[in-house]
């Protein structure tokens, strides 16, 4: 029929070159998910696990306050997680919560200069526009498994799973954002005799403040979004109840395993959001609450 | 001829995740496609999906039914669905834990000394919690169980707690069939010491050699304690051979109690199972080249499970 | 050297705005005028073979129509626009060939520029719009909070200090750009129409402030302006564009008595005529 | 009321910028200053008590300090800003009760503004951006494409109808702002500052364009500059403000010769210093 | 333990509701799926299977000519598309593309008005951005199964799924970029008496199209991102060699299925990137093609 074509198929050479990989090389990649795993992870979340429900609770509160000076907010983030507790599923919560954690901090550490770097660069923008759409649209179950036979099953690959596909989006948004910004002041401050990292600081990241928070929004969104994939190669946490939920037809666990994970994503985005707003807002807001008027 | 299948519906068979149920499937499909004119087509999906769709009538077949999961259960119960046939002869699937032969015996080849010669049955198990190391939970060893939400997840949790092995081992879960898998693979291919969960017929039992470890004999009694999550007061218990049916929709069934009889009659050994389903992994063949090539080497096996005439014109349709 | 500390010197300089200024420059240079060119390549000339010495300690006057290039020239002085051709020499030194850091040093120390169109930092306030030069230089927010209160202070916008700058009006924006070109102290300072917006009290309160940085520091001053009458007050030198090209220097007596042709006259004329114009 | 046709009556406006604009309306009201709500609200007054009549068909200018709420109060006169308290009359119409459809209508057809910061459509080329007030009225585009050509040949921008805004001198940018509001044929034009950043020669012409329109055809002009010589000479009534408040209105030989107070006679002092000024 | 917490579980209710409406409605849904497919997909999927290849790449690439205005591009990108037909997945390709232009289309047609919308009113803000929280983070696991008890398997839940999935960001880059517009620009159309209509399309709009243009990409890279799952549902195309590749351990065929995936989704986003490209970009890219210089 398809005449047009020839026929072409890398599907054995791909999979003898994966075999082989994890044949030399396999052992190497595990040693690194060994140490990763004894320094890092397992620590944060003992200690996270260790600690008193009330005391992160209290934790967590106090820290919305600080961030969206707003009772009825904070007590809605805090009555939210405290139902997840109710629902029994405070420990799973607290490991999902130290994978969230690494993975967002190393999402923003890689994604932040990278786009700031490809606003800078039009040349590397072309390079890594196709890199982007590829960790973005590569099905995760397409690499998990050669990522798993290399890392072994569990956090790791969960982490490095998800920091690549919640990585695109902050790195385009951080681009675009910096590309967006008004070319006057940009002269203005050369004209001063800014640095290009003065310039960042000062004028670039400022103003593609709104921009840069989109795509944090977007991917900590993403993050938990892979909460269930990561479960799928055998990292704990809240995904493990929807797995079994589905697994089971047990549409009420998984549904409750899946708002659990919708709570924690909004407690987690509505805090870096607020810290994500410029000091204007805050002050503002700040007014507001004391002032009382719109 | 009719009551085999009617000509205007085309049969909709679960599109199954392991080798050894594609392989069944497209068994089925080939006798009720090449010998009574059957149109047939196969939805892929997650198990649960098209578990559901069948209690559901979206699906009439769902080929090689380890009978486990509650929508199965259910559905049988509100008499949505059949259960039917015996696919595997000897009484059915085996399930337990096993190791890489090399672990005990080693392996000259690739230059693997035995790491737990000693490890026989599940009561060795503590001795070697060193060996099959967890490195998130430092200081336990690893049990690679089934997914979450798999029966066998539950039952091997209970099992530990039967077996004593609960403070020395983890029940880690991969959380799908391919992790499990690619853990296993990974494993083997690296010449690592490893404990897992695993099943015949399987094409991993096909491809590596492994051992299983012997478990306390079985027991009816101390089953039912070790099938029920709920139960605290666990005996130890190994799991009976699984009988491996075909689910069909009770529609359907009723309707084409012809094409019910074939099911009902297939059935193969674990070495041709296994053998077909090497097949599919080494060579990366589909099951539909493989049950084709197994038809035509093998035609005494299937002539047995439908009618002489139908017989004729699958020799007919395989040549 | 020290008599050339504060001059800018240019010399053949070409600005040609848009894709395809290769053949423009040729065209320039055959003597093709800017309307041809846009015409023909669709490209703005910017200017059009403007030489000019712009002495030390003076304040120097650029006048011309609306589009004639004002703004662009003085751009290059800094370097934020890089020239099609020509050389830009300020203190003797060759600021084309200056490595980044070198140009940097330039910008923070030598010379400062107030925009035509203000380039406020929108988010941040008043007072730290005006320090924001400094900040830049590394001086530190609290050693020059009370140079910053004067300027702020100085150009009336005391009370001011925290509002940002779309809570102000357009003179006051244009005020927050002079101090903050004012607070940085430099040899030179840049300033294309900075007082366009100011009420003609004000205005003249800079235009003496202008006149007392000359004379006392030996600023050089380069002026952007339409206002004949402040050219003619606070300009040493004036020198008038048209078109990219430069079509007069000179001291304000020679331009106002023997302007070079039809075009700098009606320049001139209109000072007297609007002043003159009685109101009805 | 053919009369009113054009007029625009204010009556004890008052608009605060920020929270607690109540807290600070009543502290006007009993008498506060603009600097002390400043310092003890932390509200911006922009206007203070200010009641006006402009009347119909002719050139009425807006002088004032910069900041004293010039565009503040053009603003309210198209309700582009909402008044803290008081009342708007156009054409004896109260703007104020207007529905957003009759707002939409008076804003097409009845006035047009010139804006301080231009606020040109950067997208859009200067043919666009002329055309624009008409393709909002639903004018065609074949049908205006003449009349628009004419008032960016008439603001002197022929050349440039396919530039885009960023493309543009300041000066070029303020014509497109001109040309798009003259195109419009409004009965009231409010020009805020709209010539500030023209050169003399082009600003003289345009001066002239305005008074032939008021003569001609009766337009009411409201003005806001800062040059006196432009305001006596286009000027039929002039109104001066400070700090939000009316200081004075009335002709420009009233506002010469009987200044209501020491600030209006600053600003009419300076404008014969300015130019008496020797050249130096 | 965790004894601050109460004992709390829907998990029964949700079942047995999920059971009833399915007892209940299930048939109507059912219907809407039949109808939808029958006179929609199906139709929509059979027309692009019956075309030539040659027909559909040649069409391809004349869009994309149109559309990008280089050579080298178009190439690349109808190349890509035929390597898809030599790996013998041109059916499967021809079955997700009928998806995906149904999913994108829906997503624009509902997320473009959702987010204009919501730029207009913060109270609708409010209320919308934890819907669409919920939209972006509950597992789509956990909501299939009861969608597919619903809908069956198949094409339609799979649409559901992929639009609901690829909505939010769209909707809120859209909300984002309309809310950036320069404020002077929009109070000098005001002035001229534009209605909300006029200002949308004359200023709003054009203004915020570098944001929109990037919600539009994240929702074509999230759509796509959703072919995996929609196989888990019985819906056909790419993503069931993905799935099979996966079950099997056959990592190259999965790799393969999952790069057609990616080619597909490159040739969508650059294509319509290139459509979101204003007048003014789009001209500057054709002049720079004739003349030659940068
Ligand atoms: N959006 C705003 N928020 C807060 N304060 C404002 C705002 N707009 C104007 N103001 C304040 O209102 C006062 C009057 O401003 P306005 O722009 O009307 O002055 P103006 O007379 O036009 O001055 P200029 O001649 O400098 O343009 C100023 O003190 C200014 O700070
Ligand atoms: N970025 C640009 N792209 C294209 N053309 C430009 C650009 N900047 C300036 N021009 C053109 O260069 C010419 C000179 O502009 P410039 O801004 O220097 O004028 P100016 O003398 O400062 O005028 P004004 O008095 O109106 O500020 C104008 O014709 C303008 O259109
Ligand atoms: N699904 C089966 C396990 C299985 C065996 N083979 C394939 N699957 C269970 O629940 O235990
Ligand atoms: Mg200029
Ligand atoms: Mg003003």
């Amino acid at each position: 029929m398809n005449s047009i074509f020839f026929d072409l198929s890398f599907v054995d050479q791909i999979n003898s070159a994966v075999i082989r990989l994890v044949a030399q090389h396999g052992d190497f990649f595990h040693d690194i998910t060994r140490i990763l795993l004894i320094h890092f992870l397992v620590p944060l979340e003992k200690f996270l696990i260790g600690l008193s429900p009330v005391v992160v609770l209290l934790g967590i509160g106090v820290l919305a306050w600080h961030a969206l000076r707003r009772w009825t907010t904070v007590v809605a983030l805090v009555a939210g997680l405290y139902l997840i507790g109710c629902f029994g599923l405070w420990d799973k919560l607290m490991q999902t919560l130290a994978l969230m954690l690494v993975s967002t901090t190393l999402t923003i550490a890689i994604g932040l200069p990278m786009g700031i770097w490809m606003s800078a660069s039009p040349r590397l923008r072309k390079v890594l526009e196709p890199v982007l759409d590829v960790m973005q649209t590569l099905p995760t179950f397409v690499y998990l498994v050669p990522v798993l036979m290399l890392f072994g099953l569990g956090k790791v690959p969960a982490v490095l799973a998800t920091v690549i596909y919640a990585l695109p989006p902050l790195v385009r948004l951080t681009d675009l954002g910096i590309r967006q910004v008004d070319k006057e002041v940009v002269e203005a401050s050369r004209s001063f005799g800014s640095t290009p990292w003065q310039l960042l600081i000062n004028v670039n990241l400022p103003l593609a403040r709104p921009s840069i928070m989109a795509g944090l929004n977007q991917a900590v969104m993403m993050a938990l979004a892979m909460v269930v994939i990561a479960s799928m190669i055998g990292s704990r946490g809240l995904g493990e109840d929807v797995l079994s939920g589905i697994n089971n037809m047990d549409m009420g666990r998984g549904l409750q395993g899946g708002f659990s994970i919708v709570i924690l994503a909004v407690v987690i985005d509505r805090i870096t959001q607020a810290y994500g707003k410029g000091r204007r807002e805050r002050q503002a807001l700040r007014q507001k609450r004391k002032g009382g008027q719109a | 001829q009719s009551n085999v299948c009617s000509p205007d519906q085309t049969i909709k068979f679960a599109g199954i995740t392991w080798e050894s149920g594609q392989l069944y499937t497209s068994l089925i499909r080939n006798l009720l496609e090449m010998g009574y004119g059957c149109k047939t087509e196969v939805v892929t999906g997650s198990s649960a999906a098209t578990e559901t769709a069948l209690v559901g009538n979206d699906l009439q077949v769902w080929v090689e039914q380890w009978n486990r999961t509650d929508i199965v259960k259910k559905g049988q119960e509100m008499g949505k669905i059949r259960l039917v046939g015996d696919l595997l002869s000897g009484g059915g699937a085996i399930e337990g834990f096993f190791v890489p032969d090399y672990v005990v015996k080693g392996d000259a080849k690739r230059g693997i000394k035995a790491s737990a010669p000693d490890l026989k049955s599940v009561s060795d198990l503590p001795k070697y919690k060193a060996l099959f190391k967890d490195d998130e939970e430092p200081g336990k060893g690893r049990l690679l169980s089934c997914p979450v939400g798999w029966d066998c997840e539950k039952i091997n949790t209970q099992k530990l707690k039967a077996y004593k092995l609960e403070g020395d081992y983890t029940n880690f879960r991969a959380g799908t069939g391919a992790a499990l898998d690619a853990a296993i693979t990974s494993a083997i291919e690296r010449g690592k010491p490893i404990l897992f969960y695993y099943w015949s017929p399987a094409s991993l039992m096909g491809k590596y050699k492994l051992v299983q470890l012997q478990e306390p004999t079985y027991n009816e009694k101390c089953w039912d304690t070790l099938k029920d999550i709920k139960v605290k007061d666990v005996c130890p218990s190994a799991s009976p051979k699984n009988k491996l049916t075909v689910g069909v929709s009770t529609p359907f069934a009723t309707s084409n109690p012809g094409a019910v009889a074939v099911m009902e009659k297939l059935q193969l050994n674990a070495d041709q199972i296994n053998g077909a389903v090497v097949q599919m992994t080494d060579r990366k063949a589909s099951s539909d080249v493989v049950a084709r090539e197994f038809m035509k080497a093998n035609p005494a096996v299937w002539q047995k499970w439908v009618s002489a005439d139908a017989a004729n014109k699958i020799n007919a349709a395989l040549k | 050297m020290n008599d050339t500390q504060g001059s800018i010197e240019i010399k053949q300089i070409y600005k040609i705005f848009g894709n395809g200024s290769d053949t423009a420059l040729s065209m320039l240079k055959a003597g093709a005028s800017k309307q041809e060119v846009l015409a023909k390549v669709g490209c703005n000339v910017g200017l059009n073979n403007v030489s000019l010495n712009i002495p030390a300690g003076k304040i120097f006057v650029i006048m011309g129509l609306s589009g004639s290039g004002k703004s662009t020239l003085v751009r290059h002085f800094n370097r934020l626009i890089e020239p099609s051709a020509g050389e830009i020499l300020v203190n003797g030194q060759n600021v084309l060939k200056l490595a980044p850091s070198g140009l940097r040093e330039l910008r923070r120390k030598t010379m400062s520029m107030v925009f035509q169109s203000f380039g406020l930092l929108p988010h941040k306030t008043v007072s730290d719009n005006v320090g924001y030069g400094l900040s830049l230089r590394g001086e530190k927010k609290a050693e020059v909070a009370e140079r910053i209160q004067h300027w702020i202070d100085r150009v009336g916008l005391k009370g001011y200090e925290h509002s940002y700058p779309d809570e102000l009006s357009g003179g006051m924006r244009q005020r927050v750009g002079l101090a903050r070109a004012l607070v940085m102290d430099p040899q030179i300072l840049l300033m294309d129409e900075a007082f366009s917006a100011l009420d003609p009290l004000i205005r003249h309160d800079m235009q003496t402030l202008l006149l007392e940085l000359q004379t006392t520091l030996q600023k050089t001053i380069v002026f952007i302006t339409h206002d004949l009458d402040e050219a003619l007050r606070i300009g040493a030198h004036i020198a008038i564009l048209r078109d990219g090209e430069l079509v007069q220097t000179g001291t304000p007596e020679q331009i106002l008595n023997q302007p070079a042709d039809d075009y700098v006259r009606r320049f001139v004329e209109k000072r007297s005529q609007g002043a003159n114009t009685p109101p009805h």
